[in-house]
């Protein structure tokens, strides 16, 4: 049975592709790759990746689909047609492909548990974690213990992303300005959903933290938390408007937030040092070794989704602005 | 006993819930312009779904798989009849007419739709 | 089985090429994005299918079960897709700048501007004022 | 018997999907987006069912609620868009 829902979630997910490839109308095509990513999130936890699902979710078909919108906003709607046949492109692809497939060809079997990945580490993951780290979720015992380092510089790369959309996508205060002047939001004539925007939205939150506290013994973690997070605030940013939302969220106060995270993560690290164990070894956090290693990967993840759900809200928001920007004030 | 029992009336709720689910995605391909499909689609996102998370109830049991169905039912009819009245408002305010209106929201009258040839 | 045994892979390869067509392809800069998203998440199920063990359960330790599929791409996967929205969120970001800059995000469109541009500029720096840039460019049209 | 709710949930997926390939107006795409975003909130609570693990019911939570967030996020933006190509006969 799992085969089948493979099998064809992956044919849906071609078909999806090529339509994407083929329309013109780019709002067409942002929502189908909103369906391209729960697609995709599906058939991840068809193949037993239940975090990679849980983040594909609320990252790709959420955040990221809401990103491409608010930019589809400011840069307008149609592509225009290709006036040459791109004979050649198409020539490099089949290439391509036809290399790939044949490389594919010597590889083990799908499913096959010979395989050489699942010679290598992971069967010492999957035994020793309990005893070394005490977390049942292996994949936040790697994530946050194990490959500790690997995600410090996941974190790093999002903080820097945010600091270049803030630079960026600067806002004047004038806009600031003319953004407070229509505090009517434009979906104000949505009562309905805004009084049940308003009873989903202390779930949601709360919802988040579960997913952050959680994230030891089920699937979710720091990365997925802020992200559902900042998708709460988002929804109330687009129902009740800019300048409501960032009372309650201060850009200033979410940009040093967004580097708290960071700090706390890489401080942890430090203070492993400064006992005397090695960078982000929470083995000295506490007397007791695996003690140690739920406070620090519980610190961890915190910092990671701190700087998360901050980093995506500042991102949102400055896109938001550049609309009302557009909208209401003309360009120099 | 009590399992086959609980097996039975789970088995009868899904079924109806899939059946309901395919008939309104049926509904929602054939249909012939945006107010029926929605009315069609909502039916899929009220009834089928409700249908079918009740007949899951039945088989989680008394675990900690309960609640969090109970609350994927709770959100999904808050949510989802809520997404569908905002879809048909907006769709209704960008000029977007059901197929017996004219553009002022107005039903033609009778002679002219029994003279109203496909 | 022999053939559904790299089914997955085959898809794969195939979403690969459909997202690097789009990239290469196509002229809008957003479409391309979009490409670009479909290219990465080929890699993702590349990734996650090598991760697969048939018969075996999600990485979440509990006594009932002993097959687990392979955490470690999770874990890789996981922090490419968080990396992946940061990457997409620059490059819109840089999108709207284009747009600004451009007043097109079609990618002829704000070459010609730019060797226009730059023409115009050596042209004037050769003693050309911007009358006879005029006249040169209706005789053009 | 779940394999059969999964079965049938695939095929509502598929019509949700041609819906949305077929268009013709947009609104009719972002109600196909939604039927599909429902679908599969019903398509991962019956996996897990299938799987014998009911303890990944958070997935499906996650699910229905980004899907309700990403269409009121279409809505949102769309509406001014709408209005602008009103004229061009959209």
């Amino acid at each position: 049975m799992e085969t089948l829902i493979d099998f064809v979630l992956l044919s849906f997910l071609v078909f999806t592709a090529l339509a994407v490839a083929k329309m013109h109308d780019l709002f067409a095509v942002v929502m189908l790759s909103g369906i391209y990513s729960l697609l995709s999130a599906s058939l991840f936890f068809d193949l037993d990746a239940v975090d990679v699902a849980f983040t594909e979710a609320s990252v790709g078909a959420g955040i990221s689909t809401l990103l491409m919108l608010a930019s589809l906003k400011l840069v307008g709607r149609y592509e225009r047609r290709t006036r040459y046949r791109p004979m050649l492109a198409l020539g490099v692809v089949l290439a391509t492909g036809t290399l790939l497939i044949y490389g594919t060809l010597d590889m083990p079997h799908f499913g096959s548990a010979e395989a050489p990945v699942h010679q290598h580490v992971a069967p010492r993951y999957l035994h020793d974690s309990m005893d070394e780290v005490g977390v049942p979720n292996v994949v936040t015992s790697v994530l946050a213990s194990y490959r500790g380092y690997d995600t410090l510089g996941e974190t790093l790369v999002i903080f820097t992303a945010g600091i270049g959309v803030i630079s960026l996508l600067r806002v004047s205060r004038r806009t600031k300005k003319e953004e407070k002047k229509r505090v009517p939001a434009d979906m104000q004539q949505q009562i309905i959903l805004r009084v049940v925007v308003k009873w989903l939205l202390p779930l949601i939150l709360i919802f988040a933290l579960y997913v952050q506290f959680h994230g030891d013994y089920g699937p979710g973690g720091g990365f997925q938390a802020g992200v559902i997070f900042a998708a709460g605030i988002i929804l109330y940013t687009m129902l009740f408007g800019l300048s409501n939302a960032s009372r309650a969220y201060k850009p200033e106060l979410l940009e040093l937030l967004s580097a708290f995270g960071v700090l706390l993560y890489a401080g942890v690290g430090l203070v492993c040092m400064v006992l005397g164990g090695n960078f982000l070894d929470y083995n000295v956090l506490r007397h007791d070794p695996v003690h140690g290693q739920h406070l620090g990967i519980l610190l961890v993840e915190l910092g990671v989704g701190i700087t998360v759900a901050s980093v995506m809200i500042t991102i949102f928001f400055k896109f938001t602005w550049r609309t009302v920007k557009h909208k209401y004030i003309k360009s120099r | 006993m009590m399992d086959i029992l609980l097996d039975i009336i789970s088995w009868i709720f899904l079924v109806s819930g899939s059946f309901f689910c395919l008939t309104g995605a049926v509904g929602l391909l054939r249909f012939p312009e945006f107010f029926s499909r929605i009315h069609a689609a909502s039916l899929t996102d009220t009834l089928g779904a409700s249908l079918i998370l009740i007949g899951l109830m039945f088989q989680a049991g008394w675990q900690l798989a309960l609640p969090k169905l109970i609350l994927i039912l709770i959100f999904s009819l808050l949510a989802g009849t809520t997404a569908s009245h905002a879809m048909g408002k907006a769709a209704l305010q960008s000029g977007l007419r059901p197929l017996d209106q004219d553009k002022d929201g107005k039903e033609p009258d009778e002679e002219e739709e029994l003279t109203w040839k496909p | 089985m022999n053939i559904l045994g790299l089914y997955n892979y085959w898809i794969v390869v195939v979403l690969m090429m459909i997202g690097f067509y789009v990239v290469i392809a196509h002229e809008n800069l957003i479409k391309k994005l979009v490409g670009l998203s479909i290219f990465q998440t080929s890699v993702f199920f590349f990734y996650i299918s090598m991760g697969k063990i048939s018969g075996a359960t999600a990485p979440i330790l509990d006594d009932k079960y002993q097959l687990y599929s392979n955490p470690l791409p999770h874990v890789l996967i996981l922090t490419a897709i968080v990396v992946g929205i940061a990457t997409t969120a620059m490059g819109l970001a840089l999108v709207v700048r284009i747009q600004e800059a451009y007043g097109s995000i079609e990618e002829h469109e704000i070459q010609a501007q730019d060797t226009q541009d730059q023409m115009e500029s050596q042209l004037e720096a050769y003693g050309f004022r911007k009358k006879h840039l005029l006249s040169i460019k209706n005789l053009d049209e | 018997m779940f394999a059969l709710a999964a079965l049938t949930l695939l095929v509502v997926m598929g019509l949700a999907l041609i819906r949305a390939f077929l268009g013709p107006t947009l609104y009719d795409r972002i109600l196909a987006v939604n039927i599909f975003g429902t679908k599969t909130v019903l398509l991962i609570a019956v996996m897990d069912f299938l799987a014998g693990r009911p303890d990944f019911l958070d997935i499906a939570i996650v699910y229905a609620l980004i899907n309700f967030i990403s269409i009121i996020g279409v809505l949102r933006f769309f509406e001014y868009a709408e209005k602008k190509t009103a004229e061009h006969g959209e």
